[in-house]
């Protein structure tokens, strides 16, 4: 078969039609409200591991400051429905009507500049796309054109989540501060907190969610995604092809910058509210391991290991919460030492043989894009 | 014991109504208890989790993260008074069963987990969170499902609920009189404010700077500074101490942070049994960490220390002695987190229901009179009435009380004057 | 704002100012030179350090308690003691971390990074579940409290001239061990070249491990001396962690001296902005100017160009 | 620009007074040489000479200290590596380097002269001309039943032919290859030579090569370094007899 590694082709089509399936039919029957909206919360952390399967997974860029984007999404959309929530007529017995109650602690009088534009339901959209692919833009740039990369990028980006923090909380005239931007109300109009919004808000986001996971699909199957493995492995040898690295390497931090993005805007109006806590060290690293064990190279497998660990939290948090950092801990070590490919790679070595077998599919079309992936992934198992 | 006083009439009324002296059998007998134990149906016509024998409340604080430090307090005393309840014969007869969830210091964690509690465990009140932060992040569940907040910790004001009721003091509380003695005391003029950066320390510093200025004759606040949670670098601050010379340094420094800053400040020289210096922040569990020679001879002011002598306070620091240690100490949020089972018993008695609307309804006016703190009661704005004490730290990690509000004060979340 | 004080006011000002400086630098010191070692000569990203730090505590600690209870006599001279102490426990711990973690992970430092954090997972909660999650208040011996008066204004802090002596000589003798003996060498040839190393009859497993206790151990004297300044509880040691690697990769990762020069500098621009801004904002435009600086000059600021 | 005159005729490739130094250590030290059309030079010259150093600044990837590398009257020193390469000038590396994680199709596929730009490539069509070329080349290199076999699982000869097919389906006007039949077995460097010679055709090529039979079988020009400096230049015959070069190079 010459045909070209085609983006979605038969294998590809299967593994997400089940999960939409999963998302789309079987959680909203099998689970009541309360839960529901739990399993949304953490398809919005899904959105940035995804992001990091393009950018850590084939590309071999490690950010652990994908809080950073999480929250400009987060506070873009947390700031328009607290613009909202915030009218004259509902706030109307602070010293200045119609500006956020947080702002109003604060003695500040007027609101700032760069709430303005949150006004806008549209140009709230829009900006939340805009301001992380900037970001992303302006902080690649920096780095990759002077060829930052590996542990470096790591521990800057680090610490760029780390001065996001400090800056959310020390401002919070602005930004609400520790508390965040809490008690959000309508999206235009229509009540956000009610359990039928909570559905409807399900499933905008697990197809927002599949609809993101098509496209990762399709730069992962694109060159563009052959060119951030090669440039992974052989970064000079991709130079001297006549790329631009740096600009392959901006173009994917941004991509999954956007992509936490959108995550943090969902995340926002599932959970209600938006806050600090999401921003720093913590969270971002966590979100890079729910990429690993969802395995870091398989865009399906990030969606079900973000599902994974955070099925695993809430129900060991429940009952044993002391048992769940020990959990936790143990799962980091183990997915690096025993299972460096994840769920991924379980499900490939032990699961999908048996299946092969039964259907008799034949996997060994080497333009298959699914098991070229597979194989990637096991050549480049060992080695970063 | 806490309330032998309240088990004696509760004793007596049992007594009137079953003619059954001995109450803890209250419990073996069903159909007598039926004629103390209204029916399931009659208190509780929202679904609550009760039957004829239980009612579940949750606790909600943070087993894990940063905030395990401060909330542990809060836990024991939840603990504490739901058993002490039990022994007494629980609720309208019901036995007092928890769920107890953690907030893991992530305030995301604590709106999920107190959704949990009012939705699937259906609890008919929450005993829970401890920061601003996790209180403002639950707020809108809590609104929205329509339970019951018992909020332990004295915190910044600026909120009023029909589902919560504080059990801390709102900042005017807390401070202005506090201020007030420090001035006529100590003939204070100028004052240093030094917080950690958050909502909480802001607006407190807020209050406290407006009453200087604007309430008080002929004082002035020098300075203002703000560090990041966790900070341990305070010698910059320490010597812009040194240079403006203020009379009382006014910390409202929290968490670990206050460990690096007393230390520091002794190490460089500043003794405080000259320096005047007033902390809201501090706690006898915070002087733990801190130890009490580093503090001794600060000033801290709130409404509870473990050293009132009062016998309702004899009786509870005895009885949180025996049943989580010797060696534990008790804090203002401590005290406060024990009155929220106590007060919630009084008040579904008073309205003969658990319903939330009738416990809400009925709070105001609520008087707990046995608190280890003296008599408290609840306000129209679900805050309760209580006096302002100053103690001085002593190094065996202590506070002495060298000053008591005349009277109980009246909490005011939305000052006037102070915005 | 230096209006209202008089010159006087002002010179010991500044020279207590520079004194804090000085103690945040030995601190920065302290804290980065196990990373340095670990994560610059190693390559190993160490992301539960601050844990190895809190363990030193913990040890002073129990070694106060254990002083004071039963050897009140010698109590003054504990902390000598719970420093010798803490270096072992840490150092015992990092050893035992290399063996059963670390050496399978070398040619994957961004792993390590993953590995160590949940190392750190684990830890924390150790800490909480063996120690309880409140802090615990160290006592330390009189003689290492208040302050020399120098003048009337002017006041060095005991502890904080401690640190520094401390700081000083633990430089030095990483520093000899490091570039002057036959062991530094070895570590130094083992991270250049691991399979030649091996091949000239350098014990290289035995080599890392040592690196690796040495590293671990010092976090643990840092730990140890950081009770007389810090808190210490389950979760301290995360405070420290953004820091400390910020320092070493400043510094460039490979040189001691670059750690060294990037702990004096950030300490310096930190306490002389926390001076004239707010504690957050000194602390958001120092990291902000590193950021940029590593952005502008990634290497670091001390490292040998060198051909590839 | 530093040029230092202007050159008798148009070369395709002027380097003028290139030096740089590593902490004072001057790997290249004021260098000159010209490189015309369809030439096929060869650099020899003993280890640490500073040959390799010559490839890395002329395809940009080592910034040169002072001097010029004019091609085709660019000036490369300013130029970054991709646009060197978008210019006309290929490279080869010492040690194989391709994908690992790639196929052999793949691995080719991204040398193809299209789809360089982010947005290029997100949109890149797999189409009859790219899969003409590739099977083209891969049947040249001698790779053309791997086509579909990951690029880790090639001998180290088949690699290396893997990256001179890479550049071939580049085609660039200078070639530059560091050390081509370094460490292959005979029969594969009877193969390379066989390979190399068909691809030098209509091109400029710049090598690196120690077999001295393999040198006198390719080069028009050769160029010997010795300590960051030209040494001898001229013909293979000249440069064999040339006293200096005896003394330090061919000597031992």
């Amino acid at each position: 078969m010459k045909r070209a590694p085609s983006f979605m082709d038969l294998k590809d089509l299967i593994a997400v039609g089940l999960l939409a399936i999963i998302l789309i039919v079987v959680f909203p029957a099998l689970l009541d409200g309360f839960r529901l909206n739990l399993v949304a919360k953490y398809l919005t952390y899904a959105f940035v591991a995804v992001g990091l399967v393009l950018c850590w997974g084939l590309g071999g860029i490690l950010s652990l400051g994908q809080g950073v984007f999480f929250a400009l999404g987060g506070y873009g959309m947390a700031m328009y429905l607290k613009l909202e929530a915030s009218s004259v007529e509902n706030t109307k017995i602070q010293s200045t009507p119609g500006i956020p109650d947080f702002m109003d602690w604060n003695q500040i009088t007027e609101l700032p500049y760069f709430w303005q534009p949150f006004h806008s339901l549209p140009l709230t959209i829009l900006l939340i796309i805009l301001i992380p692919a900037l970001f992303g833009f302006v902080i690649g740039s920096a780095m990759f054109k002077r060829r930052v990369s590996g542990v470096y990028f790591a521990i800057i980006t680090q610490a760029l989540a780390a001065i996001a923090t400090i800056l959310i909380i020390g401002q919070q005239g602005y930004t609400g501060g520790v508390n965040g931007i809490t008690d959000l109300r309508t999206l235009h109009g229509w009540d956000i907190r009610t359990d039928s919004a909570k559905f409807i808000l399900y499933f905008v986001n697990a197809i927002l969610l599949l609809c993101i996971v098509g496209f990762a699909m399709y730069v992962r199957d694109s060159k563009l995604g052959r060119i951030l493995v090669a440039m992974r492995d052989k970064e000079d040898r991709v130079r001297f092809s006549g790329y631009s690295v740096a600009n392959f390497q901006i173009f994917v931090f941004c991509l999954a910058g956007v992509f936490a993005a959108i995550g943090g805007a969902m995340f926002t109006l599932n959970v209600g509210f938006m806050s600090p806590s999401l921003v720093g060290i913590v969270p971002s690293i966590e979100m890079v391991i729910f990429t690993a064990v969802g395995g870091r190279l398989s865009i399906l497998g990030a969606v079900y290991g973000t599902l994974a660990v955070n099925f695993a939290k809430t129900s060991l948090s429940e009952s044993f919460p002391e048992l769940w950092l020990l959990g936790l801990g143990g799962l980091f070590i183990a997915v690096v030492l025993v299972f460096p490919n994840g769920l991924a790679g379980i499900w490939r070595d032990y699961v999908q043989p048996h299946i092969d077998r039964a259907l008799k599919l034949n996997s060994k079309d080497p333009t298959d894009p699914a098991a070229n992936v597979a194989k990637q992934a096991a050549a480049a198992s060992p080695a970063e | 014991m806490a309330g032998p006083d309240d088990q004696l009439q509760s004793r007596l009324r049992r007594q009137l109504l079953m003619g059954i002296a001995a109450a803890p059998l209250a419990g073996l007998f069903p159909k007598v208890a039926f004629a103390d134990t209204p029916a399931t149906s009659a208190v509780n016509t929202t679904g609550l989790a009760v039957t004829d024998t239980e009612v579940t409340v949750g606790i909600l604080h943070s087993v894990t993260g940063t905030m395990a430090i401060s909330e542990t307090g809060s836990i024991q005393a939840e603990k504490l008074a739901i058993s002490q309840i039990n022994e007494m014969g629980g609720v309208l007869g019901r036995k007092i069963k928890f769920v107890q969830e953690d907030g893991a210091s992530d305030w995301p964690t604590f709106a999920e987990k107190a959704k949990k509690l009012l939705v699937q465990d259906k609890v008919a009140a929450i005993m829970g969170c401890w920061t601003s932060a996790s209180r403002k992040a639950v707020l809108p569940v809590i609104e929205q499902y329509n339970g019951m907040l018992y909020y332990p910790t004295f915190y910044e004001g600026l909120e009023q609920s029909k589902n919560v009721i504080y059990t801390g003091q709102e900042a005017t509380q807390q401070i202005l009189a506090g201020l007030n003695w420090v001035v006529k005391e100590k003939g204070a003029k100028t004052f240093f404010f030094i917080g950690s950066d958050y909502i909480w320390p802001r607006t407190s510093n807020k209050i406290a700077r407006k009453h200087i200025e604007n309430f008080m004759k002929g004082t002035k606040v020098v300075g203002e500074e703000y560090f990041p949670l966790g900070h341990t670098q305070f010698n910059s601050v320490i010597n812009k101490l040194k240079l403006t010379k203020p009379d009382v340094i006014f910390t409202d420094v929290v968490g670990g942070s206050n460990v690096a800053f007393y230390k520091q400040l002794k190490a460089a020289g500043i003794n405080l049994e000259k320096q005047t210096l007033m902390t809201i922040s501090v706690t006898e569990d915070e002087i733990d960490g801190i130890g009490g020679d580093n503090i001794a001879g600060a000033y801290a002011c709130m409404k509870y220390f473990q050293s009132l002598d009062n016998p309702n306070n004899k009786e509870f620091v005895a009885a949180f002695k025996k049943m989580w240690g010797e060696k534990t100490v008790i804090g203002d949020v401590t005290q406060a987190a024990y009155l929220g089972p106590w007060l919630w018993k009084m008040t579904v008695e008073k309205a003969g229901s658990f319903d939330i609307d009738k416990i809400a309804a009925a709070s105001p006016g609520i008087e707990f009179t046995k608190a280890p703190e003296g008599y408290v009661k609840i306000h129209e704005n679900h805050h309760l009435w209580s006096r302002t004490r100053v103690g001085l730290a002593q190094k065996d990690g202590q506070f002495k009380v060298v000053y008591e509000s005349p009277d109980l004060i009246e909490p005011n979340p939305f000052p006037k004057g102070y915005q | 704002m230096f209006g209202d004080y008089s010159l006087g006011d002002l010179g010991s000002i500044f020279a207590m100012q520079g004194f804090a400086g000085l103690i945040l630098f030995s601190v920065y010191v302290l804290m980065a030179l196990g990373l340095a070692i670990i994560f610059g000569q190693m390559g190993v990203i160490n992301m539960a350090h601050g844990e190895f730090m809190i363990l030193g505590a913990y040890v002073t600690y129990f070694c106060s308690e254990f002083f004071s209870a039963y050897l009140p006599s010698l109590f003054p001279g504990y902390f000598f003691v719970a420093m010798a102490l803490a270096f072992l426990a840490s150092g015992s711990l990092g050893m035992l971390v290399e063996w059963a973690l670390i050496k399978r992970l070398y040619k994957r430092p961004l792993d390590t990074l993953l590995a160590t954090w949940g190392l750190s997972l684990i830890l924390q909660q150790t800490y909480r579940s063996v120690f309880g999650p409140r802090e615990v208040g160290v006592v330390l011996p009189d003689w290492l409290l208040g302050s020399l008066p120098v003048t009337d204004t002017i006041e060095v802090p005991i502890n904080g001239v401690f640190v520094m002596c401390l700081t000083a000589l633990i430089t030095i003798a990483v520093g000899l061990l490091m570039y002057k003996a036959r062991w530094g060498r070895q570590v130094r040839a083992v991270v250049q070249n691991r399979v030649m190393a091996g091949a000239v009859g350098i014990d290289t497993e035995r080599v890392d491990r040592m690196t690796f206790g040495l590293g671990c151990g010092i976090a643990g004297v840092a730990g140890s001396a950081f009770t007389m300044i810090g808190s210490t509880g389950p979760t301290s040691g995360q405070l420290y962690i953004v820091d400390t690697f910020l320092i070493v990769v400043f510094g460039g990762a490979a040189s001691l001296f670059g750690t060294i020069a990037s702990a004096f500098s950030i300490s310096q621009t930190q306490s002389t902005l926390e001076f004239f801004l707010s504690g957050s904002m000194a602390k958001v435009i120092t990291l902000l100017t590193v950021v940029a600086i590593l952005m502008l000059r990634p290497q670091g600021l001390f490292t040998l160009k060198v051909r590839r | 620009m530093t040029t230092i005159g202007t050159p008798p005729k148009e070369y395709l490739l002027a380097v003028e007074g290139l030096t740089v130094s590593f902490d004072g250590f001057k790997a290249v030290n004021d260098l000159s040489f010209y490189v015309d059309e369809n030439e096929i030079r060869v650099i020899i010259g003993p280890n640490g000479a500073g040959k390799t150093t010559v490839l890395d600044l002329i395809c940009g990837k080592t910034k040169s200290s002072a001097g010029s590398i004019r091609f085709r009257e660019k000036e490369l020193t300013k130029m970054s590596e991709s646009q060197i390469v978008l210019a006309g000038v290929g490279r080869k590396f010492q040690t194989p380097s391709i994908y690992d994680d790639l196929t052999v199709f793949e691995n080719l596929e991204i040398s193809y002269p299209r789809g360089r730009s982010v947005l290029g490539a997100l949109t890149f069509k797999r189409d009859a001309a790219v899969r003409e070329r590739v099977a083209e080349v891969a049947e040249a290199i001698f790779l053309k039943d791997r086509l579909h076999d990951n690029a880790a699982f090639l001998s180290h000869g088949q690699k290396q032919w893997l990256e001179i097919g890479m550049l071939l389906i580049q085609d660039p006007e200078l070639l530059m290859l560091d050390e081509p039949v370094a460490g292959m077995s005979v029969s594969e460097r009877i193969k390379t030579a066989e390979l190399l010679n068909t691809i030098i055709k209509n091109r400029s090529v710049l090598v690196i090569e120690h077999d001295m039979k393999f040198v006198e079988d390719i080069a028009h020009k050769v160029t010997v370094l010795h300590q960051g400096k030209i040494l001898s230049e001229g013909s293979m015959e000249k440069v064999k007899n040339d006293p200096k070069v005896v003394e330090v190079y061919l000597g031992h």
